[in-house]
């Protein structure tokens, strides 16, 4: 068992499952010989051969449509869109087709495909590699969509995903692929896809996050603690379908709550749970619910993207004046 | 200067528009049960559409669209799918549909407004992409469909999909057909070109002198046929299909026929026709033709052709009969809405779907 | 002043600033001589000529990405999309063009064009024609998305959208198409598009909605008041920006809040908007704010179409729960 | 049976990779100061392009694609633009953009990370579109600017975009092209097929045996170029330019060329490369052709190509202090990110930008 990053946990599970099972396909713009634009298949064409990780042309429906037609014949296809931005020309075969085709077969054709795609900012890259739109996915009916924001959970979420029946987005916080490690067993143990993870037990406040966030989110409940706070942080995770069951019963506990997520605001993830709290806790709530959130504008070029992501001192900030709240 | 490359797009026809054959027919237009079979086909789907709008008509069908005129393209290519392959079609596909095992009731009951009608229940047709109703889509389905055939080094078996010449505009057709020479995969494409996308004319869609030429942008074979003669229609699906069960990769078919309906019972061709065009389509339409040329080949007589188009409606009774008893009889429950959406529906959802069936009269 | 519909509404506003301005071009599949298929834009390719409303290809993100570029040469640009089930090939142009230009050019170049789009279910229309997808648009930073409810409003907001200099999304709720008159005077006259419209004064509740839901909204009051349930209703027309200003005013008044969608109920409009009011409105709720939504699966065929829409049933019920709760 | 159409392809290239001139050189060829003119241009992207990539590895620069090896390509057709015409350039687009009028300093704070690199100064550049990171899309904005100029009748005006070989694989150049087509729309799509899209070989993108034949599927003219012949590069986009200009409609033009760097500084090449592939490529590098030319025809001496570099060099350094004094003593102020959004920022996004404001410590 070894120290092993967030990228690495990606590879670790792809080869896993492929070897564990032949119906297994990767494909995606540079995934084989190049192993991808961030390595996430690092070496896997070298050991499953070019039929398993496949070059594709350089067209994103395509690889989404294709992966669709794979899917209805059995294939767990694992398409990889480059950059999150880059998904949009793939967005009609994802919502019209992906998430759809159970249904629209009573369950005739299932497709068992997860959709991997590196997303988020804080990496200098240039425009449209930065962005954070997994709001879009989770409004598609017919989806999940998953987030892990440590190598472990990255492991663990990514095996659930390629088993699961129906289709999975994946999107993988590049800012912290390579930031931390940890020791991932690879056992083939999976988890659960509907079920957050709480990282902090606390009584004040529960900041709620996902993706790259939690690392400031973490950061900011160590700061609060050191003034007295006492914040439950819970990694959201599976973004849809929420888990908002461990979600309602910390918030009852705790009273507070803070969302803290790197999209923009207006319509994110956040809106959606704050919505779900001021319906099914309202009367918990001693404070109102704290959005700490990308602002509503376009993720800036390199040069201001620091000014645009959600920081630690933005959180500690929205806790502080929710704590203060009377 | 040398020149780089050079391209040709063949254009074939076996019957004329008078049905006068060719000297060099294929073997099976040879054969009469082949022949009188594609022949029912074809009526069964004329049958079958004009019951179909006249349900629209009375409420008893939701918005239809007609194959009328186009009846040969489907029925002929669909005549040349075998239960291993693979059909994506479009909304247009009714023939080809039919041709692979999928029932009349089911096309009903889905152009009814019931999602049950795309759970094919045939044992052909039980691998067949539903209709996309989104234009194109289909054509990157059967590319993936091929893919997955192509990588498990599965042999004779083939992907056929269909498209209008208007959806050829999307991007993701092209998109498909690309794939499917780059990769080599064993997919038929087939352009119904029916000259009109709703109101706009098939010359206003592309500069383009064929539609069969957009394959070479995607370096496959590519060929232009009556679409009205079926005997071509099926000589050149069959022979793509062959191939692409083989594993010699992908082809583009367009057929040439015309659209002699509405777009769908939603629509109002008097609003955008040229009557004069349609008239003389008219005279080129497929069922009349072949009709003739069975009868030219002695094999049936007018009364037969007659005693057949009875018997369809005979069989086409007893699918609406089928479809009515669904709807009237059998209506999906509310909760159906959620019970295929996810293998393991959340369980944030089954509050909603509780209610759903809670709310849920008819 | 003649009594007409909501679509009437929308061929005078266009037909109004045609003649105003020779800049506005029309372009769509089968708006020319079709008139559409909805006939939004019947007869104006006849009075303003094919150069003016132009049938085009059958292909959306052509359609989306030629009005980018004519927007950018100071046409004003009005796309249709046939429906909005089929704008999906076009989201790539509307997300990382259209709403993007004036920024990525630090407002050297600026888009004025106008995406309408019929949306939303209840006319029995084949899969994909009847969906209710405006909060995906809505988190798009640098769009507009406009929602008539009624044709004096198709009117007065389209004209405004057409002036707009910035890409406005304007969706049509073709189910009320037809469904009301109104004396629309073609005066000329704009509404702001970042204005609610309050449609009934009350005091014991804040009902909000949009498009084709308000009609069922309306009746939902009506039904209420003879109970003694006073309802303010609220037309939020503009989703994006929202005016939460007068919305947290009513709230504030009320202290209790239905929002009627029709789409999917996570992550649609109505939680951005209760999101906002669990922030800035807490302390005046007194009720936790419902959410009268579509379901959270794909919208059915015709045939459970109905059982899938929200009903008026469902709001009083929910109105009833919040005038209850305690 | 009849040949419904035939399509051919043209190979055109003035100057051989030795430098060997063709016997029937078009005109300007001829004329020293045009020649030494697009000599310099490509001179210069090569200077600039190394200084930016130099940057980058000591942090003062962000991701830089380099048009290493493919200079000629925008240095030549760019050349063939007026102010008149409008540009939609790609990301490796930069010795078009230079021929256009956009700053080198432009070019340097866009791929450093300033907006403000995309608010082009020059009059000439005013209606240039920006740099299309999303592949493709690009396509389709020329094909609107030239449909803005049809509808205002205007002449003399005409558009020109660029994409990758790999960029074709994308629907919405397709769309582009087939649009450009049905509407005979004045514009040039010029492909710069460098033979790789990052990691992946042209060869691997499709089954055509040219890029330039794609232009079939859309009716259009479709030429295939020498990409590392100036001459030829200019000629054939002159041309086209000119056509498009006259409302004579659109044309493809590929110029096959080749990618001698890293895809950007993001990448690393030697993960996939051919040494020998490369090599081989490296003979046939378009600077060094054109150089041979110009001293062929006794324009310049060595110490004259030199002299010019030195030239370039200078130039290139007082862009790189604009750019530099930019980054270092004028940031863009937080507000920024909000301020261009719409004309009218929306009430509700105000304290937002306030706190940006408030916040926004460099
Ligand atoms: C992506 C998409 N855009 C628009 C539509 C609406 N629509 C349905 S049929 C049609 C015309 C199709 O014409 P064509 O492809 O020629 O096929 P035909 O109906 O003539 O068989 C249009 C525009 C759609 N279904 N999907
Ligand atoms: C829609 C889209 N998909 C993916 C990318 C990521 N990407 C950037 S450059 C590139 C390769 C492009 O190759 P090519 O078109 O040949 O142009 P070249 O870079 O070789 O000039 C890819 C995949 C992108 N920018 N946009
Ligand atoms: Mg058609
Ligand atoms: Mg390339």
């Amino acid at each position: 068992m070894a120290a092993i990053t967030l990228i690495e946990a990606v590879t670790l599970a792809l080869g896993h499952e492929m070897a564990a099972d032949k119906d297994v396909v990767l494909l995606g713009e540079d995934i084989g010989k190049n192993g991808g634009v961030f390595r996430a298949t690092d070496g896997l064409q070298a050991r499953f051969g070019e039929d398993r990780v496949m070059d594709t042309p350089l067209a994103e429906a395509m690889i989404a449509g294709i992966s669709v037609g794979m899917a209805a014949q059995g294939i767990k296809a694992i398409p990889e869109m480059q950059f999150m931005g880059f998904m949009f020309p793939a967005f009609n075969q994802i919502v019209t087709a992906a998430a759809r085709m159970r249904n629209r077969t009573r369950g005739r054709i299932s497709l068992p495909m997860v959709v991997r795609m590196p997303y988020g900012g804080g990496i200098h890259a240039p425009e449209h590699h930065s962005e954070s739109t997994e709001a879009l996915l989770a409004h598609i009916p017919g989806l999940r969509v998953v987030i892990p924001s440590n190598p472990s959970r990255a492991y663990g979420l990514l095996l659930a995903a390629i088993r699961d029946p129906d289709p999975v987005i994946f999107l993988e916080p590049k800012r912290v692929y390579r930031i931390v490690k940890h020791d991932v067993e690879d056992n083939g143990e999976a988890y659960p896809l509907d079920t957050c993870f709480v990282d902090r037990d606390g009584t004040d406040i529960t900041l709620l996050s996902w993706g790259a966030m939690m690392h400031e989110t973490l950061i900011a409940a160590d700061q609060l603690a050191k003034d007295g706070i006492s914040c439950e942080v819970i990694d959201v995770a599976t973004v849809c379908p929420l888990d908002m069951a461990t979600i309602i019963e910390s918030v009852e506990k705790t009273g507070r709550c803070v969302i803290v997520q790197e999209a923009p605001r207006a319509g994110g993830i956040g809106s959606e749970i704050a919505a779900e709290l001021s319906e099914k806790a309202l009367l918990s709530l001693i404070a109102p619910i704290g959005r700490v959130a990308g602002y509503d504008t376009v993720m800036p070029y390199a040069g201001m993207e620091k000014q645009y992501m959600p920081s630690v001192e933005r959180i500690t900030d929205e806790v502080k004046k929710a704590m203060q709240f009377s | 200067m040398p020149k780089s490359a050079s391209f040709e797009v063949e254009y074939i026809q076996y019957l004329d528009e008078k049905a006068k054959p060719a000297n060099d027919l294929p073997d099976f237009a040879d054969d009469k049960d082949t022949m009188v079979g594609l022949y029912r086909s074809m009526q069964f789907v004329r049958t079958f559409d004009a019951r179909a709008v006249a349900m629209q008509r009375t409420g008893k069908m939701r918005t239809y669209p007609s194959s009328l005129g186009q009846e040969a393209v489907g029925a002929a290519a669909g005549s040349c799918l075998t239960a291993r392959d693979v059909l994506c079609p479009y909304y247009r596909g009714t023939a080809t549909m039919l041709a692979h095992g999928i029932k009349p009731h089911e096309i009903l009951l889905y152009w009814g407004g019931d999602e049950r009608g795309s759970d094919y229940k045939d044992p052909m047709a039980r691998e067949d992409f539903p209709i996309a109703v989104p234009i194109a889509t289909q054509m990157l389905h059967a590319a993936g469909v091929a893919t997955a055939i192509k990588i498990r080094k599965q042999t004779g078996r083939a992907v056929l999909t269909e498209i209008g010449e208007g959806g050829t505009s999307e991007g993701e057709f092209y998109e498909a057909i690309n794939a499917a020479g780059a990769w080599d995969l064993g997919v038929v494409f087939l352009i119904n070109n029916n000259q009109w996308a709703i109101s706009v004319p098939s010359e206003a869609q592309t500069a383009c002198e064929t539609y069969a030429q957009k394959g070479i942008a995607a370096g496959i074979p590519s060929i232009q046929v009556d679409g009205n003669d079926p005997i071509a229609v099926k000589d050149v699906t069959g022979k793509a299909l062959e191939r692409a069960r083989n594993g010699k990769g992908a082809t583009l078919i367009e057929a040439v026929t015309y659209r002699l309906s509405d777009h769908t019972t939603a629509d109002d061709a008097t609003r955008y026709h040229d009557p004069k065009k349609h008239q003389q389509a008219q005279k080129k339409e497929p069922v009349a033709r072949l009709g003739k040329y069975l009868m030219m080949r002695d094999w049936v007589k007018e009364k037969d052709l007659e005693a057949l188009a009875a018997d369809c409606k005979t069989e086409v009774e007893r699918e609406v009969k089928i479809y009515l008893d669904y709807v009237e009889n059998k209506p999906q429950p509310p909760g159906a809405m959620f019970d295929y959406l996810y293998a393991n529906l959340p369980e944030k959802t089954l509050p909603q779907r509780e209610e759903a069936i809670r709310r849920g009269t008819r």
